[in-house]
């Protein structure tokens, strides 16, 4: 089996002391690789993604069952800070930019991640290089850019850190198709060419098993199917719910679909 | 036998602590005197306070809690507010005669307060005291007033530009500082300007007094600075420290370390207490003594002890020795004692030292 | 399928500028009756911002906007919302500290007429009012999104799509005559973006509500819009049916790219191994 | 939930008592309230009355704070505007307590609006200051608009009078303040079951999608600072009736912080909140001193209660809003829901 | 009469020089909100906690001068750091306006405890400052109002040299910002909390020293705070520059409004400048616009 170098083991996780949002859920990142977890709102992906990443505790959440192990170390003890600077970066969902900030700034801060040494300005080109927008953008402030615009902060910031594992969540939401494009292709580039390993949440589910090199689907806090990417892209489910193919490949049209609830498959 | 209730709202917490922890010994040992006398008839006395933290809703609450629960005669208030808020109480009720730490100047009108009276000269008459003594000392004087943005501290402004005027002195400057404020630097600019040979502080207890003192004198200006009776304990004049040298107040009891005259009541207090006592304390013992010749003087005419008779009987006090407390015989015409002496800082000695005889306004 | 003759809503020469940035420059667009109008375009485009201006949270810096042949431009926008004109928000805007019910109640706000006074005693006419409003919400609107066993919840607990789902509910609860939504399948997986398409369709079909949206998701928009406005850097670039928008090779440049997964799928890929 | 509390019918779902156990509790505790004074000592009187006017006040906050979000320090400045009011009319004109204590809530309702008119520009905390700075300006008015206040002395209230009898004493005070208080509150508890309560609440959650959803900001904020000081002015017009005088250092600042906290610890947003707020906080302090009391060494004890007392005060609101952020309201939601279920508990 | 030139500048002066001190407390202030968008009605008693701690050093122990302002900038510094842990982390992610009341119960808190230790009498601080006026020309300024002034307006150019070379000033205003996006930045943000508070007291305590020796100790110091919070909204609360020019703008007003109308109208001058900005200006003159987008 080839080296992890995320491992999420048996994990739990229940918000406010009451509900309990993950129950048993388990995954692997091979180094080098890019790992999408799919499913329907209210999963649990993104809390899986902060059980990860130790902002839970911010919300009220508490991890009480399972471990996180990154690159051999379990993260217990770690804090959501020292995690960063050991090179697990997460794009938060929602964006999540310093509104206040300007773009320049926003992506200073990222410059935390980098443990004392500071970016050079390679870095800061590197950003602009593949987001020119934010280029044309960098002293306005983050809160007034543009949904899209908001999102390529996110991931510019992401690479400022150059980090060992991205925990991407959500990526695609809100951007046009082209953007998506673009920002998956910059996805795999980096993960290509700085040898980022990659564990990314997306709905977008087609573009998301594109890139991937593995997938899971996790329901109500479980995983419910994992494998290859392409091998999940053909599965008959994964192809109806997903993906939105009805039967032969063809894309279903939304004007057909008539009033009936269908269930999944995998949850009878 | 019925004791005759004393009750108190006394301020033994909050800004107003040092008096009321005073006010509080002072009432406690002279029903410990007056109890150990045998009472008035048999009758004891019995004290009955609450802590107000010298806030007037809280006295108010203490009032009815105490009156509630006992029947009270006479009762000591802590502030004006307090007493003006309780005055149409006490005049339903009819029953309780009141006296306080308030010298307010509206108190003092018999018609308007009638069951109530304060042990010694209200704020208006002590500046006039003050004034007399300056036009005294050096005629056609200078005079300034720096007073605090409170009713305290307005109470005594009118009185103090009509007397200085009937006096011949010349207001120099009428200065107003906000309560609470830190910096007086500009007001102290503005005094400076003024050139006053006199300089009256009323409404303060320490602060700004200090900062003005210090300014005043290190800018060269030769003013002299006075002050009223809540800045006058000997505790907190000793606080302006060097520059308090030669500061002088108006006092209407003697200090409790004041040996210049005889005076047994002192005597005793010192043998009571073998350390300093304050100005607030010989308030609120001398207070209690009238309480309690009130009170003597309604039961031993055999009439019943209500607000109308104690205050009758407090009016027919003439030439009432008080054992040395005040320096001077008094007699008590309306609401107030209108007695007082001039007291002067000596900073080496760590002493108030009379600067002048018993004033007896007329 | 283009303008009707009657356009219910009419965008004229809009110009909007935030200092030196000109959000949107000189649109120009109408919204037929009973249509489904879709306005896409690259992020940053300028779509929330018209939205913004139709709706009177912005005003333009000239141009005029004409709901039901009236020019709204100068009209607060409380009025323009009593007017019809309905939105959701591409940032759930719920009032979390209120039931999905009271969420829903307070998009029939500017219809209601309770007074201070009405209100502070509850006699007669506030009480009428609000149980009519009750009534009308449960059998109108609740029933027909589906959301009647959420009623009684807060907001803040429920998932995205459903909070998706009641913006969608108060939004009709406001008895517009356009629907505006800003993304209403941003972050939908695809089964719940089918149940939003049916909605849209529905409300269409059922109430009659011209609908005007802003989204990313191609495959819904080309299938169920009527008409397609395509902006870029504030400024209309296209503008037709869908097939029509779909062909046009600036669109496709600006916004759409290549628009096919197998083809992004190969190019990723053919890299990776690369 | 309550069990078996299906509803007939939405009007019988909008019932602002909907359930017959509560209108039972309800009969009680009005029956309570009736023979309250002729059992309780006039001190415990004295203190229901002031819990009385305090819960008006402090329902009129969170109207304006728990409801609208728009936190203000000027509670005690308002209820100051209403005293005034009611010193002065009753001075010069003379007019019976009703119509004074209405224009009470009149002029107080005036001046709140003058003072919410920054709240469409200014927002949050910037506006609480700017309360401040409301309260510390009508201070100077109370103080030296002397032709009319009487300055820093203030002016004496003539006991209200009904029926020609002199409300004098706190038994007969009680028989107004009870049933004014409760007409309050109830008026208060109804606006949230109406449109403008809703808009309220939106205001506070989301004030500029409020606006596009219908709601004119300008109008609703100012009709909560309206009704908001109209309860403080009422309040204050009750004060100036109870304490009968009247004087600038009435209404200190530390005033609005005590209505402020008393939301905090009852519950923002919730009328039972305002409620049990003002009896908790007006109540404490006896607690405090009962305590003291059984000390052996009280009477030295007494001098600690007064910074004991200011140190509870801070203690419960820091405690309150770190561990019970939404009060003693839901403390009882807690309890009540408890002895619904039992012994079916889940 | 003329109108005496040399009065006005001399008012001016010491209204400049009062100016600074409320810069320093509105600088104490600054920063710990910068941080932590905590509006800290607790300033003023911050002050009077430094003050006091400083009289317990140097009045009732009778240390040195020197020594006295080091522990009680050192001991406020800590409690800073304990009122952090305690009061304000618990609230990470809390409404603004909860954390505003619970500086309000902290105010309570610290005026309570001072009164129980050291009691509600007005107490002197020992003089440490020369206590000779320092001439400008013909005007004379209060010695301590004078290195008062100098103290504070060194501290504040520091503050801002820091914040201008140093990418912490980012690391605090991202934390203010988005406190969970901070942390997924590497931002170690409790840390960056009680730097915030430690620092801030440290610099109130300064200024309580400062402030207390020019009046007087008692536990009602903390009045002074509601000078402060005018300082900060007139200059903006997150902006440091902000305090210094808010600081001096407020000292002016009060220092003419002090002399040609009077001291009760000190109040109401400084509260109407504030409603005025506020009106024209509503995040004061320089501070940060809160964004506002649908
Ligand atoms: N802070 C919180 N407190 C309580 N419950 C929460 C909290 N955050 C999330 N939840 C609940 O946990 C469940 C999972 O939420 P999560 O955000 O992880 O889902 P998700 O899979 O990311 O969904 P989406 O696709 O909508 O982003 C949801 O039911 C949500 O209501
Ligand atoms: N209040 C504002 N101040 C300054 N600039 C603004 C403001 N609002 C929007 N902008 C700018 O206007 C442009 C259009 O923004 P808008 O939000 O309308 O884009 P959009 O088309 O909705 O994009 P997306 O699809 O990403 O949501 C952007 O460049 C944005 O930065
Ligand atoms: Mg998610
Ligand atoms: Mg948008």
């Amino acid at each position: 089996m080839q080296d992890a170098v995320l491992e999420i083991n048996n994990i739990e996780v229940i918000y406010n002391k009451a509900v309990q949002v993950l129950r048993g859920l388990s995954l692997r990142l091979p180094r080098g690789q890019i790992v999408a977890l799919l499913g329907s709102n209210g999963a649990g992906k993104t809390t899986t993604l902060k059980a990860v990443s130790g902002l839970l505790a911010l919300e009220d959440g508490e991890m009480t069952r399972g471990s996180v192990v990154l690159d051999g170390v379990d993260t217990a003890r770690l804090k959501p800070h020292e995690l960063v600077r050991s090179g697990l970066f997460h794009v938060m969902e929602g964006r999540r930019v310093f509104e206040d900030l300007t773009v320049e700034e926003n992506l200073v801060a990222a410059t935390y991640a980098l443990t004392g040494r500071r970016a050079t300005s390679a870095d800061f080109d590197l950003v602009y290089e593949y987001f020119p927008r934010l280029h044309e953008r960098k002293r306005g402030l983050a809160g007034y850019l543009s949904g899209g615009e908001q999102q390529m902060l996110a991931i510019g910031r992401a690479l400022i850190a150059r980090p060992k594992v991205m925990l991407l969540d959500e990526p695609s939401l809100g951007l046009s198709p082209l953007l998506v494009e673009n920002i998956f292709t910059i996805i795999a580039r980096i993960n290509r060419e700085q040898g980022v390993s990659m564990l990314l949440v997306e709905q977008n589910a087609s573009v998301a098993l594109a890139v991937a090199h593995t997938g899971y689907i996790m329901e109500t806090g479980k995983v419910v199917i994992d494998g290859p990417a392409e091998k999940l892209a053909g599965d008959p489910d994964v192809r109806e719910f997903y993906l939105g193919m009805a039967g032969e490949g063809a894309a279903r049209s939304f004007r057909d679909i008539k009033h009936y609830k269908r269930r999944k498959r995998w949850l009878s | 036998q019925e004791d005759i209730v004393i009750g108190g709202s006394i301020p033994m917490s909050g800004v107003f602590a040092f008096a009321g922890i005073g006010i509080h010994a002072g009432i406690q040992d002279y029903l410990k005197i007056a109890n150990d006398a045998g009472g008035v008839k048999g009758r004891k006395f019995k004290y009955v306070f609450e802590d107000t933290a010298y806030k007037p809703d809280v006295s108010v609450a203490a009032f009815k809690k105490i009156t509630g629960g006992n029947k009270v005669s006479l009762y000591y208030g802590d502030s004006t507010a307090f007493s003006r808020t309780i005055n149409p109480e006490l005049e339903r009720m009819g029953s309780i005669m009141m006296a306080g730490a308030s010298f307010a100047t509206e108190i003092n009108d018999p018609k308007k307060f009638p069951a109530q009276f304060m042990a010694g000269p209200d704020y208006s008459e002590q500046i006039g005291i003050l004034l007399r003594h300056i036009a005294k000392e050096k005629p056609g004087a200078k005079v300034a007033i720096v007073y605090s943005d409170s009713e305290f501290g307005r109470d005594p402004v009118d009185e103090f530009r009509s007397t200085a005027k009937k006096l011949g002195l010349t207001v120099a400057a009428e200065i107003q500082t906000a309560p609470g404020s830190v910096d007086v630097s500009t007001e102290v600019i503005k005094l400076r300007r003024s050139d006053p040979d006199y300089t009256i502080f009323h409404g303060y207890i320490l602060a700004p007094i200090p900062e003005f003192v210090t300014q005043m004198k290190k800018s060269g200006a030769k003013s002299h600075f006075m002050g009223t009776f809540w800045t006058m304990d000997s505790s907190t004049v000793m606080k302006l420290g060097e520059a308090g040298d030669g500061f002088m107040g108006v006092m209407p009891y003697r200090y409790y370390y004041d040996t210049s005259a005889k005076s047994p009541m002192l005597d005793k207090i010192r043998q009571m207490r073998p350390e300093y006592q304050s100005t607030a304390y010989m308030q609120g013992f001398l207070t209690t003594m009238l309480f309690v010749e009130a009170a003597k003087r309604t039961v031993g005419a055999g009439k019943p002890l209500d607000a109308k008779n104690l205050k009758a009987a407090l009016n027919s006090i003439k030439n009432f020795d008080t054992g040395g407390v005040i320096g001077v015989p008094i007699t008590i015409r309306g609401n107030s004692i209108p007695v007082g002496r001039i007291y002067k800082a000596d900073m080496k000695a760590k002493t108030m030292v009379p600067a002048s005889d018993w004033i007896h306004l007329e | 399928m283009t303008a009707a003759a009657n356009p219910i809503l009419e965008i004229d020469q809009v110009t909007l500028a935030f200092g030196g940035v000109k959000a949107l420059n000189g649109v120009s667009f109408e919204v037929a009756p009973g249509s489904i109008t879709s306005v896409i375009g690259p992020n940053g485009a300028g779509k929330t911002s018209l939205f913004n201006t139709i709706s009177g949270f912005y005003r333009p810096t000239a141009g005029h906007i004409r709901f039901l042949g009236e020019d709204i431009t100068q009209r607060p926008a409380p009025q323009r919302a009593k007017l019809g004109l309905a939105r959701s928000f591409q940032n759930i805007a719920l009032f979390r500290g209120m039931t999905v019910l009271d969420n829903i109640k307070l998009g029939r706000h500017c219809h209601l007429h309770t007074g201070v006074l009405d209100a502070l005693f509850y006699y007669g006419k506030a009480r009428r009012e609000e149980v009519r409003l009750r009534a009308d919400i449960e059998e109108r609107i609740i029933d027909f999104l589906e959301i009647d066993h959420i009623r009684n919840a807060p907001v803040a607990a429920l998932s995205y799509g459903l909070q998706k789902r009641v913006e969608m509910a108060r939004a009709l609860a406001m008895q517009p005559k356009v629907l505006m939504l800003d993304e209403p399948v941003a972050g939908m997986n695809r089964e719940e973006t089918e149940d939003m398409a049916r909605f849209i369709l529905d409300v269409r079909e059922e109430w009659g509500v011209t609908i005007l949206m802003v989204e990313h998701d191609m495959g819904m928009v080309m299938d169920i819009s009527d008409h397609v406005v395509v902006l870029n850097f504030g400024e209309v670039i296209a503008d037709g049916t869908p097939a029509a928008v779909q062909g046009n090779p600036e669109v496709i440049r600006a916004y759409l790219g290549s628009g096919d997964v197998e083809e992004l799928r190969r190019k990723l890929h053919g890299e990776v191994e690369a | 939930m309550r069990i078996g509390a299906a509803k007939q019918s939405y009007a019988a779902d909008e019932a602002l008592f909907d359930s017959r156990t509560q209108r039972i509790w309800l009969g009680v505790l009005a029956v309570a309230l009736v023979v309250l004074p002729f059992v309780a000592s006039q001190y415990w009187l004295y203190l229901t009355c002031l819990v009385g006017i305090n819960i008006i006040a402090a329902t009129g906050l969170n109207i304006l704070t728990g409801y609208t979000g728009q936190v203000s320090l000027g509670q005690a400045a308002f209820m100051g505007v209403g005293a005034y009011t009611v010193a002065v009319l009753d001075k010069t004109l003379g007019t019976p307590f009703f119509i004074n204590l209405i224009a009470a809530g009149g002029v107080a309702m005036l001046v709140g609006m003058v003072v919410g008119i920054p709240s469409l520009r200014v927002k949050g905390l910037y506006l609480a200051i700017a309360t401040i700075a409301a309260s510390f300006i009508l201070h100077f008015v109370f103080a030296n608009w002397r032709s009319v206040t009487g300055g820093t002395a203030g002016l004496t209230v003539k006991p209200a009078s009904l029926f020609g009898i002199a409300l004098d004493s706190e038994f007969r005070l009680y028989w107004l303040m009870l049933p004014l208080t409760a007409v309050m509150v109830l008026g208060a508890a109804n606006l949230f079951r109406t449109r403008i309560g809703r808009a309220f609440i939106a205001i506070r959650d989301r004030d500029i999608s409020a606006e596009v959803l219908g709601i004119s900001l300008l109008r609703y904020k100012l009709l909560s600072f309206a009704i908001s000081s109209f309860y403080a002015g009422v309040a204050g017009g009750l004060w100036a009736y109870f304490f009968r005088s009247v004087t600038p250092e009435s209404f200190p600042l530390l005033m609005s912080i005590f209505f402020l906290a008393a939301i905090i610890v009852g519950g923002m947003g919730t009328i039972l909140g305002g409620i049990l707020g003002a009896v908790f906080m007006t109540l404490v302090p006896e607690a405090l001193k009962m305590v003291f009391g059984w000390f052996p060494n009280a009477a030295e004890m007494a001098v600690h209660l007064a910074p004991v007392r200011i140190m509870v005060f801070g203690i419960l609101i820091v405690g309150f809003l770190i561990f019970e952020p939404h009060g003693l309201a839901e403390i009882w939601r807690r309890v009540r829901r408890f002895f619904h279920l039992w012994p079916f508990r889940t | 009469m003329s109108f005496d030139w040399w009065m006005l500048f001399e008012v001016s002066l010491a209204g400049i020089g009062s100016g600074g001190l409320y810069a320093l407390a509105g600088l104490a202030f600054v920063l710990i909100f910068k941080a932590t968008k905590v509006v800290n009605l607790a300033i003023g008693e911050m002050l009077m906690m430094g003050a006091y701690f400083f009289f317990a050093m140097a009045s009732t122990l009778g240390w040195p001068i020197w020594l006295g302002v080091l522990v009680a900038v050192l001991g406020s510094g800590a409690l800073g750091a304990l009122v952090e842990r305690l009061l304000i982390r618990p609230m990470l992610g809390e409404s603004p306006i909860s954390v505003f009341m619970i500086t309000i119960g902290l105010s309570s808190i610290l005026v309570g405890a001072v009164e129980l230790i050291w009691g509600a009498d007005q107490m002197r601080l020992p003089d440490f400052m020369p206590s000779d006026p320092v001439l400008i020309g013909e005007a004379m300024v209060p010695p301590k109002i004078f290195y008062g002034f100098l103290v504070a307006t060194s501290l504040i150019a520091i503050v801002l040299v820091v914040f201008r070379f140093w990418r912490g000033g980012i690391a605090l205003r991202a934390t203010a910002s988005d406190q969970a996006a901070a942390y997924s930045m590497g931002i170690n943000v409790p840390r960056v909390f009680s730097m915030a508070w430690v620092v801030g007291a440290m610099v109130a305590a300064i200024a309580g020293i400062i402030v207390g020796s020019i009046s007087s100790l008692s536990p009602t110091m903390g009045v002074f705070g509601l000078s402060v919070l005018v300082v900060v909204i007139v200059g903006g609360l997150d902006s440091v520059a902000g305090a210094l020019i808010g600081g001096i703008l407020v000292g002016l007003v009060e220092a003419w409004s002090g002399t040609y109308l009077g001291g009760e109208y000190k109040m109401l001058a400084t509260f109407s400048l504030l409603v005025l900005v506020l009106m024209v200006r509503p995040y004061g003159l320089f501070g940060t616009h809160e964004i506002e987008r649908l």
